[in-house]
Order: C-alpha cells, then sequence, then structure tokens
C-alpha cells in the first residue's frame, strides 16, 4: 500500500525540516523517498505535518491504572462516548478505559506511547490491557528500584549478576527499559517507612539508593538497552525536594552512555523541583534544574506538567502516596508487591486558587522555557498525575504563547508571582520546539530515534497532520487555534494507515508492543538465577514456572536486541 | 403559563430513562414536537410520545411551565433530572433518581419514590408525599459530595444512607429513616421526625436532628450536654470524633 | 416449638466441595441444615431430625444440626438453594441481599426436605 | 502418564499454582498438593453431555446442535430489550472480554457473581481506596493477622499454609509462632478455634465494633461506651493495643461483612481503620474473593468499561449502579426479560424471589454442569471447564494474574468459542 502527503508543512527536528514543504512518501507501513503514481494521495493544504506525537512517561495500563479505575466510577462516568460501528465506548477523564486510551492519543497524533511502571510480578495484568489499547505502539518500563536481587546484587558489587538479572527481569515482565521509582524506599515502605535521601542504608539489604541508582546506570549502559535508566527520584513531591533531585542528577556523571542518548531521564520534574521546607513557604525551583540541565549533557528529563481540575496520582511510591492521601483525607489505594516495589493511587484535584498548586503549574512551564534545549524537556502531564494526556495541546498553548500564559497567571493564586520565575518568562517556543518535545526528543530519549519520531526514509509510517497553517498563524496571539488544531488532528496515519481523520477514528488496527531483549553470558545468567530460585523456593508466593509472562500476552511484539558490551566508568 | 399532561398509554415494565422529562425540555413545545423527543425503554430508543399520551395548554418558559404526570411512572426513571425551574406533579410512585442534580423548582410525588430521589441535588424543591427509597439525597459512587442544595422532603419513611456525602441543603422525612442517615456527611441538616439508628457516622459538617428514637448510636460523638433547638430540649452531641469532624447531632 | 432465631447463611468445605455437583445427595447433605448450639436445637429435637425454618420470605425444611460455636440465638444454613428460600431478597441499594441477619422461625417437622430439582420447581 | 507440574487450581481466590496433575489418556488421576475444595473440582463430577432446549420451563429438555442452541440463544438476545449476563466468575478472562463484548453488542447488563459475594467491597473502595498488598507481603512480614467475618479454614483452606498463619518468609522465619492472629465473627468458627484472640461480634453489629476501634485509636476512648456490639470495651482497648503493635498487620474480611447490615459500610468503615493505624505502624487489607477468577472479572471490566462489575449498556454507554444495575436488582425488579447465565448459578445463589423471574423469562445457561439454573433454562450450552481444560489468565485474590495452564484436552467447545459464534450471530440477525 503506497500513500503521498503533499504541500504539508513538515516540522521534522531530526533532519532539519522547519516547516518546508515536504512531501512524504509511504509504503508498506514505512517512509521511503519515494512511491508510485499509483499511490493514494493526501493534500495536507500547507498545513502542519509532524512525525506521530511519542509520549515516553504515561500511566496508560497495568495494576495501578485499574485501580485507579475501580476506585473512581465517578471519573469514569465523565468522558462519555457511545460505541460506534467502529469504537468501543469511551470512558473517564483521569483514568479512561483502555479503547478511550488509544482513541484519544491517536485523536491527538499520538502514535506511540510508554507505560512507565510496572512490577514484574504484575507484568502480566500490564499487557493484557496494552493488548487491549487500539491502535497505538506502546511499551513498558519495569521497576528495578527496590527489588531484593537488584540490592542483593548492589551489595555484593556484582555487575555481572545484576545485569544477569535486569536483563532476565526485562524478559520476565517483556519490559521495554529500567524505572527506579524512590529506590530503597519501595522495600522500607514494606514496613511503613521510607528513605530521606540518597545516603540512608535500607535495613536488611545494606545498600543505599545512591549504591542502587549508580549501579543500575552502569548495567543499563553495559546492556546497551535502548533507553536509559528511568528516574523517579527520593523524596519525590515534598517541599525542598529539588535537592535530591540535583544531587541524583549529578550521579549521571559518573556514567557515559553507551549510545547517543542520555544515560538517566529524570523524570516528571513538576514534582521533583520543589524548594522550601513545608507547603507554607513552598517555592518553585525550576531554575535551579534547568540550570543544571544547561550545563550538563547527560541527563534528560520531562515537565509532568500539572493541569488544573481533577487528576489520579498513582506511582510506585508508596510512601509519597499515604503522604498525599493524608492530605487530601480521601481515597487511598496501596498495591504493595512482595520482594520488588510499593505503589500507590490517590485522586487529587488541582485548584486554580490554591498557592501549592499555583506554583507546581509554573515549574513544568518554567522548566521547559528556561532550559535551551528542547531535547533535555519532553512535554508530559505524568499522565494522570499533572493531569490527563488530553490536556497536552493545552501544554502546547502554554509554552507556545506568554499572552496565554500571563492570561492564565491572572486566575491564580498571587503565589505563582512570589513564588516562581513564570510571570517574567518571556520565551515563546516554536513548532520545532513542540516537535521535539512530543516527537523527535522523546523518541530519543527512549532509543528509537532511528523508526519513531521523524519522517526519513526508514521512519515508521507514523505522521500527524494537524488543521493550521504554520506560516499563516501567529501562536502566540492565536493559541486558542494552537490548541484546538492539536486536540483533534486532521489526520493521523499509524504505520501507514489512516487511523483518524478530522478527529474522528476511522480505522482501529492493533499496535504494537516494544520490548528488550538482552543477552548476557549464559554463565552470568546461571549464577544469577541461583539466587532467584532461592527467592522463589523461599520468599515468593507463586512459583517461578508461573512468572513470566508468557507469549499469549505479546501478540504483537517488537522485540529490541541489546545485550552486554563494555563500559567505560569514569 | 404552560401545563402538560403525560399519562402512560400501556403498563410499562421494562425500565423507561427519561431525563428528558423535565420543564426544561418541553418548555415553549408543542404536543407534537414533545411527543417526538427521545427517550429510551431498556436497550430501545423511542419517543415520549410512544410511550406516552400528551397533552399541552398554553406556551411558556421553563420556569412557568408545569408538567402533570398522571398513571404508574414505577418504572421510570431519572424523572426531572437537571432540571432547572418550573413545576412537576407526579400523581402517583416514580422510580429512581427522580429530580437527581435538578437545580431549582419544584417536583411534588404523591406516592412513593424509589431510591436515589433527589442524588446530587442542588437547588430547588423535591416532595415526596409517600415513601422515599435509599439513598435519599445522597451522592453518586465514589463522589464526595452528594446533595449540595435545595430542600427535600419526605411525608412517610426512607430508605438506608438518607443525605449520604451531603454537602449542603436540608431533608426533612417525617416519619423513620433507615441506618447511617447523614453518613459521611460534609454540610446542611437532616431532620428526622421519626426514629433512625447509627446516624451521622463519618460526619465532617452539617446538623442532624432526630426526633423519634434513635435505636443505635454510633460510638463516635460525644455528649455536649442538652440544648435547646427552636424551643425543644436536645441532647446535644458532636463528632464524629474519629475525623475531628464540627458536625452537631441532636436527639430528643 | 418454635424458636425465633437470627439466620445467617455462609461457605462451608462440603458446600464448596459438591458446588459442581448439585445434584448429587452429597450436595444436599452438605447444604440443606440448620446449624444451632446444643442449647437451642435442643429445643427442636435431636440432630439429624427435620426442622422448618420459616421468615418473612419463605420457608424451608432442612436437616437439624448441632454446632457448638453458635451464640445463642444464632442459626447458620450453608449457602445454596436451601437458604435461598427464606433470605431476604432486599438489595438495600447495593445489589446484595440479605444473606445474613434475617429474623427466623425454626420449628420441629416431620415434612420432608425437597431435593433441589423439586425446590426449585417450585418457582416455575 | 503425564505429569503437569506447578498447574494452577481453579477453585478459590487463593489460586494455588503448586499442584502436580497426574493424567492417564484423558483423565485427571490425582491432583497432588490440592486441598479437598481444588481436589473436588478438578477431579471432575458428571457432566452436561450436549447442548439442550425446551420450549416450556414445565418441559423436558430435548438434546439440540450447539448450532441450534446458539441460534436460539442469540434471538432471545437480540429480542430482549434488558438482557441479563451475569456470572463469570470460573471464567477465565478471555472469556470474559468476549463477554463484555457481547453485552454491548447486545445492549445488556453484565454482572458478576460478585454481585453476591465481594460485590460490596468495590462500593467500599469507591469510597476509601484500598491499601493492600501481594500476598507474599503478608507471608514475608505479618506479625498480626486478623480475619474478620471471613473463615478460611472452610473456604480458603490452603490460605494459611501459603500466605497468612502458617507461612514462613524472610521477616517471619518463625511462621505461626511469630505471628498473632485475631478472629472476628459472629460464630465460634473454625478458625477462630485456632486464633490466639477471638472477637465475638453480635450478628449485624460489625460497623458499630469498627467505628469503636476507630474511635480508640484516634484517641477518644472517652466516647465509647462499655460494650460496643456485645464487645466489651477493655476487649477493644485490648485489641486497639495489639493491632498498633504490629510491625506489619494484614486484615481478611469475608462475606460476614459484606452481606451483613449495613453490606459496604462496613468494609468502608474498615478500611478507614486501616488508613489510620498505617499512621502508627504498616497495615493493608484484602478482601478473600470466593471463586478461583471473579477478582479477574473485575480487572476485565474495569479496563474495558471503566466500571468494576454490574454495567449496563442499553444506552450504548456503560453506566454503572449497584442497587439499580445489579443482577438481584433487576431480577426482583422484574425488568430483566431475558438473562444469559455463563460460569456461575444464580439458581443456586440467589434469593427465591430472583429464581423466580428466572423461572418467567427465557434463560439460557452456558456451564459444564446441571444445577439449579439448570432447572429455569430454556437453552442449555455445555462448555469445556476453564483453567482445566482451557488455558487463560485469572486473577488471585490480590490482583496478581496468573496462566493457567491445560491439565488434559476439553470434550466440549470453549466458551471463547461459544461466545464468538453467539457474537457473529446477534451480528448476523441485527443486520450489522
Amino acid at each position: 500500500m503506497e500513500l503521498l502527503i503533499k504541500n504539508g508543512a513538515v516540522y521534522d527536528p531530526k533532519n532539519g525540516i522547519k516547516g518546508d514543504k515536504t512531501d512524504i512518501s509511504i509504503k508498506d507501513g514505512k517512509i521511503v523517498d519515494k512511491v508510485s503514481s499509483k499511490a493514494s494521495v493526501i493534500d495536507a493544504g500547507g498545513r502542519l505535518v509532524m512525525p506521530g506525537g511519542v509520549d515516553a512517561h504515561s500511566h496508560i495500563a497495568g495494576a495501578k491504572v485499574n485501580v485507579g479505575r475501580i476506585m473512581r466510577p465517578e471519573d469514569t462516568r465523565s468522558g462519555l462516548k457511545p460505541r460506534t460501528k467502529i469504537t468501543r465506548p469511551y470512558t473517564g477523564y483521569t483514568v479512561p478505559n483502555v479503547y478511550a486510551m488509544g482513541y484519544r492519543y491517536a485523536q491527538m497524533g499520538y502514535t506511540t506511547v510508554f507505560e512507565a511502571a510496572q512490577a514484574i510480578m504484575k507484568a502480566r495484568h500490564t499487557h493484557e490491557e496494552l493488548e487491549e489499547i487500539p491502535i497505538i505502539d506502546k511499551g513498558a518500563l519495569t521497576l528495578f528500584g527496590s527489588n531484593w536481587p537488584t540490592m542483593d546484587f548492589v551489595r555484593e558489587k556484582n555487575m555481572d549478576k545484576l545485569a544477569a538479572y535486569v536483563a532476565w527481569g526485562l524478559l520476565a515482565s517483556r519490559g521495554f527499559g529500567v524505572k527506579v521509582v524512590n529506590p530503597g524506599g519501595g522495600e522500607m515502605w514494606g514496613f511503613g517507612k521510607n528513605v530521606t535521601g540518597l545516603d540512608d542504608v535500607v535495613p536488611n539489604f545494606d545498600v543505599t539508593p545512591r549504591d542502587i541508582i549508580v549501579s543500575l546506570m552502569k548495567v543499563n549502559e553495559m546492556l546497551g538497552l535502548p533507553h536509559s535508566v528511568h528516574l523517579h527520584c527520593n523524596n519525590t513531591g515534598k517541599p525542598g525536594d529539588y535537592k535530591t533531585t540535583l544531587a541524583s542528577m549529578e550521579l549521571a556523571k559518573q556514567v557515559r552512555p553507551s549510545k547517543d542518548r542520555q544515560v538517566l531521564h529524570v523524570t516528571h520534574l513538576t514534582f521533583n523541583a520543589m524548594g522550601g521546607t513545608n507547603w507554607g513557604d513552598f517555592e518553585s525551583k525550576a531554575d535551579e534544574i534547568a540550570n543544571f540541565l544547561n550545563n550538563s549533557e547527560n541527563v534528560t528529563t520531562d515537565m509532568g506538567q500539572l493541569i488544573f481540575g481533577s487528576a489520579t496520582t498513582m506511582t510506585a511510591d508508596g510512601p509519597l502516596q499515604y503522604a498525599n492521601a493524608k492530605l487530601t483525607h480521601g481515597k487511598w489505594g496501596n498495591g504493595d508487591v512482595e520482594l520488588e516495589d510499593a505503589s500507590g493511587v490517590v485522586p487529587m484535584y488541582y485548584a486554580r486558587q490554591v498557592s501549592v498548586f499555583s506554583i507546581m503549574w509554573a515549574i513544568g512551564l518554567e522548566l521547559a522555557l528556561l532550559t535551551k534545549d528542547p531535547y533535555k524537556v519532553l512535554l508530559t502531564t505524568d499522565h494522570p498525575n499533572g493531569g490527563p494526556f488530553v490536556n497536552y495541546p493545552e501544554v502546547i498553548a502554554l509554552l507556545m504563547s506568554n499572552k496565554k500564559r500571563q492570561e492564565e497567571i491572572k486566575t491564580l493564586h498571587e503565589a505563582v508571582h512570589k513564588r516562581t520565575k513564570i510571570p517574567g518568562i518571556e520565551r515563546e517556543l516554536d513548532f520545532n520546539d513542540i516537535a521535539i518535545m512530543t516527537r523527535a526528543g522523546s523518541a530519543k530519549v527512549l532509543g528509537l530515534l532511528d523508526t519513531k519520531g521523524h519522517l526519513g526514509a526508514g521512519a515508521d509510517a507514523d505522521i500527524a497532520i494537524y488543521d493550521i497553517q504554520p506560516d499563516q498563524i501567529d501562536p502566540s496571539v492565536e493559541h486558542a487555534k494552537v490548541k484546538s488544531a492539536f486536540s483533534s488532528a486532521a489526520y493521523t496515519i499509524k504505520g501507514g494507515e489512516i487511523v483518524v481523520k478530522d478527529g474522528q477514528i476511522v480505522a482501529t488496527p492493533m499496535g504494537r508492543t516494544f520490548w528488550v531483549d538482552a543477552s548476557v553470558p549464559d554463565q552470568h545468567t546461571d549464577i544469577m538465577m541461583k539466587d532467584i530460585r532461592l527467592k522463589f523456593k523461599n520468599y515468593y508466593s507463586i512459583n517461578l514456572a508461573n512468572y513470566m509472562v508468557q507469549d499469549a500476552y505479546v501478540t504483537h511484539p517488537n522485540v529490541v536486541k541489546a545485550g552486554v558490551i563494555s563500559v567505560e566508568v569514569s | 403559563m404552560q401545563t402538560v399532561t403525560l399519562k402512560p398509554k400501556k403498563e410499562i415494565k421494562i425500565s423507561v430513562e427519561a431525563e428528558n422529562i423535565s420543564p426544561d425540555k418541553f418548555a415553549g413545545k408543542t404536543e407534537k414536537d414533545i411527543q417526538s423527543i427521545e427517550i429510551w425503554m431498556g436497550n430501545r430508543r423511542t419517543t415520549i410520545g410512544e410511550l406516552f399520551s400528551v397533552k399541552v395548554e398554553g406556551s411558556a418558559p421553563a420556569a412557568d411551565t408545569k408538567l402533570v404526570l398522571e398513571g404508574d411512572f414505577s418504572r421510570v426513571k431519572r424523572i426531572g433530572e437537571g432540571m432547572s425551574g418550573g413545576l412537576m406533579i407526579i400523581k402517583g410512585n416514580v422510580d429512581m433518581h427522580v429530580g437527581a442534580k435538578m437545580s431549582g423548582g419544584k417536583i411534588t410525588v404523591t406516592g412513593n419514590a424509589d431510591s436515589w430521589a433527589g442524588r446530587e441535588m442542588k437547588g430547588g424543591e423535591l416532595i415526596i408525599e409517600g415513601n422515599a427509597g435509599y439513598y435519599l439525597g445522597a451522592g453518586y459512587r465514589g463522589e464526595t459530595c452528594g446533595m449540595r442544595g435545595g430542600k427535600i422532603m419526605v411525608m412517610g419513611n426512607a430508605l438506608d444512607f438518607v443525605g449520604e456525602h451531603m454537602c449542603g441543603g436540608e431533608i426533612l422525612v417525617k416519619g423513620n429513616a433507615g441506618i447511617l442517615p447523614g453518613l459521611s456527611n460534609n454540610g446542611g441538616k437532616i431532620v428526622i421526625e421519626g426514629n433512625t439508628s447509627r446516624p451521622g457516622s463519618e460526619m465532617a459538617k452539617g446538623t442532624i436532628i432526630v426526633n423519634g428514637t434513635v435505636d443505635e448510636m454510633m460510638p463516635v460523638f460525644k455528649l455536649e450536654g442538652t440544648e435547646a433547638v427552636e424551643g425543644v430540649a436536645y441532647r446535644k452531641y458532636t463528632g464524629d470524633v474519629i475525623i475531628s469532624g464540627k458536625g452537631v447531632l441532636y436527639v430528643k | 416449638m418454635t424458636l425465633k432465631v437470627t439466620l445467617i447463611t455462609g461457605r462451608t468445605i462440603n458446600q464448596g466441595a459438591n458446588l459442581e455437583n448439585k445434584t448429587s445427595s452429597d450436595y444436599l447433605e452438605a447444604t440443606a441444615y440448620c446449624e444451632l448450639n446444643s442449647k437451642d436445637a435442643g429445643f427442636l429435637g435431636k440432630p439429624g431430625s427435620n426442622v422448618k425454618v420459616k421468615s418473612r420470605h419463605g420457608e424451608v425444611i432442612v436437616k437439624l444440626k448441632e454446632n457448638n460455636g453458635n451464640p445463642d440465638g444464632i442459626a447458620f444454613i450453608p449457602m445454596g438453594p436451601w437458604a435461598n428460600a427464606v433470605i431476604d431478597p432486599d438489595t438495600r441499594g447495593c445489589g446484595m441481599p440479605g444473606f445474613k441477619g434475617i429474623p427466623v422461625e425454626v420449628e420441629a417437622t416431620n415434612d420432608r426436605i425437597l431435593l433441589m430439582k423439586e425446590l426449585i420447581a417450585r418457582y416455575k | 502418564m503425564a505429569v503437569i507440574t506447578d498447574a494452577l487450581c481453579p477453585f478459590c481466590g487463593c489460586t494455588c499454582d503448586d499442584l502436580t496433575i497426574v493424567t492417564e489418556g484423558n483423565k485427571i488421576i490425582e491432583a497432588k498438593h490440592a486441598c479437598k475444595l481444588g481436589a473436588a473440582k478438578i477431579m471432575g463430577h458428571h457432566r452436561i453431555k450436549a447442548p439442550m432446549m425446551r420450549t416450556d420451563k414445565n418441559g423436558n429438555f430435548k438434546e439440540v446442535s450447539y448450532e441450534e442452541a446458539i441460534n436460539e440463544t442469540a434471538k432471545i438476545l437480540v429480542n430482549s430489550k434488558r438482557p441479563l449476563l451475569y456470572g463469570w466468575a470460573s471464567a477465565l478472562c478471555e472469556v470474559h472480554k468476549k463477554g463484555i463484548l457481547l453485552a454491548e453488542e447486545v445492549g445488556g447488563i453484565i454482572d458478576n457473581t460478585a454481585s453476591v459475594c465481594h460485590g460490596p467491597s468495590t462500593l467500599a473502595v469507591h469510597e476509601k481506596g484500598l491499601p493492600t498488598s501481594t500476598l507474599g507481603q503478608v507471608k514475608n512480614r505479618a506479625d498480626v493477622v486478623v480475619f474478620w467475618g471471613s473463615n478460611p479454614v472452610q473456604a480458603h483452606p490452603r490460605h494459611m499454609g501459603r500466605y497468612s498463619v502458617f507461612a514462613k518468609g524472610f521477616f517471619s522465619d518463625k511462621g505461626r509462632r511469630g505471628r498473632k492472629i485475631i478472629v472476628a465473627d459472629v460464630r465460634k468458627t473454625e478458625t477462630a478455634n485456632i486464633a490466639d484472640e477471638y472477637i465475638q461480634v453480635q450478628q449485624g453489629s460489625d460497623y458499630l465494633v469498627i467505628s469503636a476501634l476507630r474511635a480508640i485509636l484516634s484517641g477518644h476512648a472517652d466516647v465509647v461506651p462499655d460494650a460496643v456490639g456485645g464487645v466489651p470495651k477493655e476487649q477493644l482497648v485490648k485489641l486497639v493495643d495489639t493491632l498498633k503493635a504490629a510491625k506489619f498487620g494484614a486484615v481478611f474480611f469475608g462475606m460476614g461483612l459484606t452481606q451483613s447490615q449495613g453490606r459496604y459500610k462496613n468494609i468502608d468503615n474498615a478500611i478507614s481503620l486501616i488508613f489510620e493505624l498505617n499512621s502508627f505502624t504498616k497495615y493493608v487489607i484484602m478482601p478473600m474473593r470466593g471463586h478461583y477468577n471473579v477478582t479477574g472479572f473485575g480487572q476485565v471490566c474495569s479496563w474495558e468499561t471503566g466500571f468494576a462489575t454490574a454495567v449496563d449498556f442499553a444506552r450504548g454507554v456503560p453506566y454503572y449502579n449497584p442497587g439499580e444495575t445489579a443482577a438481584n436488582d433487576l431480577l426482583l425488579r422484574k425488568e430483566a426479560d431475558a438473562a444469559m447465565i455463563i460460569a456461575g448459578d444464580a439458581g443456586a445463589h440467589f434469593p427465591a424471589n430472583s429464581v423466580r423471574h428466572l423461572a418467567k423469562i427465557p434463560v439460557v445457561q452456558i456451564d459444564p454442569y446441571w444445577n439449579p439454573t439448570t432447572e429455569v433454562a430454556n437453552v442449555v450450552i455445555p462448555t469445556a471447564i476453564c483453567g482445566i481444560e482451557v488455558e487463560g489468565t485469572a486473577y488471585r485474590m490480590d490482583g496478581v494474574s496468573l496462566r493457567y495452564r491445560k491439565m488434559i484436552e476439553p470434550t466440549h467447545p470453549t466458551d471463547m468459542e461459544v461466545l464468538d459464534r453467539i457474537t457473529e450471530r446477534v451480528r448476523e440477525i441485527k443486520g450489522d
């Protein structure tokens, strides 16, 4: 099947195209140099064309997402759309059903989304949901930061065993990368406690968060995994946490990347750039984080932008979620997983007139606007922690228009003036910056820039066409038009197939699931498995034979190969 | 003034979902207009005209529109949902969710109303001359607020969970109420003339007055002594102490 | 005599073991009985004799059994069709019928216990 | 003779995954490590041989072809204005997905057996969330375990050995000796007999007792009367001290809470107690789920529709409100005008009045076994046994998903095949 997109104003940062009228040729799901005269033609008519959106951090599937749904029937009853001949019903706003998840991302022109956390023991559930999310390509990052084998091998300083465990854990969970959440804290939450910084020792395991992060970064590079370590810092969500964030980012200097990408991705910075000592003197420290990023080459981040209104916070950071539940006096979901990690789910309402929330709203934007290189700050809302992903167009409009920001600021708590820098920031991002933060940058951070996030020959034919003409619009003034265009793609093309036309779903093919098959020397696996077998014999509540995710749960796999390479440690 | 009279054409067994029966939807419309308004019976889309005879006198905006419902509406749900003004008289029994989310106007049910009458009500008046079912003036599953404003009066009895998650407004039950009235109450006022049991659990704010007998008291209230309310002496309790609640419970 | 007690229903291991075997006499044995403590049971007859259990919602004949784990005034019938003949169907706005806490009257009887098929045939 | 190791038990919510199944020919001859409940199911009982239909509920069944029975089922569902699709608990998640699609296609209401079991627990989760964990956390850490209105000796025989009472783990190497076991119930059950402490609650008073515990825990013992729900105040105060002294506590509750006065509010209250105990030490709470995959239905239904159960598709969008849309609500209000009962037995487990209504409307039963639902069915379609003859997914009571192995070859079509064919036929009749 061939398709030709003509007359598009193309933004393709990887290939240096910034709004030029460029034709895009598609054959058999891939972008090619040219197609035959038989190709069907879409005349973009000068409208904005970008690679399909790529989201490197979103909570779209698995145990905690479903806990959110079960806890929140009041959320499910919003966003309802009845079934049609093509689509199943849509439900929910912060915790949509699997169908709305795929349809809404596609309607925004997104074609690839990564679930940001799964425990190995519950990975089968993640994949059951991923299998039901239509259209988009997806994958899931696997939690390693509080796993008993991780801590044992870190304590033993045995990087070969740790690498073998990570490789095996990725296979067991059909995972795409290494997620670390509040390292060590997940284990301590097993007894209702937590670590308070990088150098606390985890009782019984005799390791520190610092050891865990550095060791996992080392083995991540030893294995040459496509993505880097993906870190949710210790102390997240507490006033003053920016210090821990900076100290954690510093650790990245100890390891050299095995690939053209960062060695550490520090996620959802809205929750990690907090100054002050309590909620009373709470302030933004996004400028300090941006300053670090501007002077460092091996760390990337994402915004985790706060969206006013309803959110559902969900994270493997169990103690953070208990603290949140105590603040809201509301519902609390907790889901500790034996030998692996914790998790929590707490509904949240971000009201404009609350000082803390006004400041948090500013943090994400400040970070994106004060960091010079858009490849270092991806656009996310940490769905649905900062707010639901359907608000990405709102974030785009805020980044592109100071006027819109100033209009918003007028509706917020006055603290936004005193305790953030946002009112004085005039920078406005352009379509190229946005294409980086939502496409090329996310694909690069994930290590998928060969086939995702760009429109050069060989890339997956994942394309979005938006109903605005970049040369005829001033986003600074016409921000409402920008938001509306990004909310509802004129076309979304997924793997060469038109899936959205004029904002409506017209086809629902199944996307693929990306996972990483990393090889290590057999003898390393054999030694590592001796420990693992003991863990199952004595501590796990299921048998090893029933642990690993079977092929039946990944029916459209895209396996990325990786494996042990030598790593330079400075 | 506009008056619209509806009568079922035949016995209704499968539940009808009739949020479209309300002064807001009928105001200024002719018989033909109203007959063609969509309504659901089970999984079938049908019209008001298919199920009910419609008589219209006059034409007026919602606030001056009166609906008279005659016959058996005991399998017709969600009548007057979201109603903002006007009058509605249901002569007989009515099914669940009558007056849910209403914000203005007045509904009178001369018979019994099934569960969730006045669910998430914001304003207006709902009078049930017979009995009410469960969850009178309560919320929807998972919501933190049920009734926020307006007034509900039940001449007969109400079943369990009266005013659950109530955040404002007033409920008066002339008869008895089932267990756990005012549960997780966060405002508003509930008066029960008859008997009830376990009132005010997890109450954060609001007032509950029980003039009959409290069968079982929740062990979460602090007795503050006696106090007169409009000349009547009550034992006054505050609580729920577990959540440092500022709710007030008066028991005669 | 007629004993007024509160009925609860629930699982037992024999009821569970015959869950897929409901046409059998084993299932009837496992579920068509009413347990009372020996003091309460003593008012009604010998263990193994038949009793009629009556509530506002229906009546059923089951076998009398003793279980001294039951406090005075508490009767237990394993979950199943015999118990369900007398439980309170009201779902109390929650979807859940009243399987526990039903006021019942229990009395000795010479009537026989209906087989599962006979019991359900009453509902047709 | 063949041996299958690490096989999973398809009986209760413990989903024990350590069975060894010995087969000969296409017959299971031994189920090692299974408890009485699991062994009974795995070793099997008499099966319904072939599809059956009868035109009149009092008439006799006649054997028919699968095609005929499926065609009749599709007709019944398409002609219904308010079809109820109920059961699902003894089926795999792969069946649930197909069932939800069918419910959508026919504008029906889908509800599962949690309706008469732990449905109220879900309602409580809507109110308060659920602070819980996997069972291995309990095994490795718990030093205080409470069974409230649950009786594992009878209902979950291996729970105590594998997870909660006798199990040994990393921080709990003493097993039973390192644990305090507390049972709260209205009668002294076999589980109560092995407990360190038994709290006898007056029937229907659990809510009051839990509130009293919360009041004491929050420092308001002064407002608690001398006895609450039949439990002396001293015992309650002592219990709070025991609970607080735990390093890791776990509360397992059963139908003693979900089915007694207050229903889900009992659990709602218990969850709050757990929330508040976490200010002192670590606590988790978990429902003792009955059928092996009743948890799975709630999971699948939640990701497919956003709601855990009792979902009404009449208007094309999911609507949910137990008390209105649960199986017994519909049957008691005589709303349902047809029913499909699959992998659950409404005839045996619903109150008489609900069964009376089922006896009046067209009923399709899809099940391997003859049971009270068969007695009120018009169409009966026997299928293979999920988890024994069919492989696929089920969720343990703590939400861990597991893949069931096939032990023997099926002699009947699977539920998946039958549902696919019904859906296909429904579409043909509707002209889609």
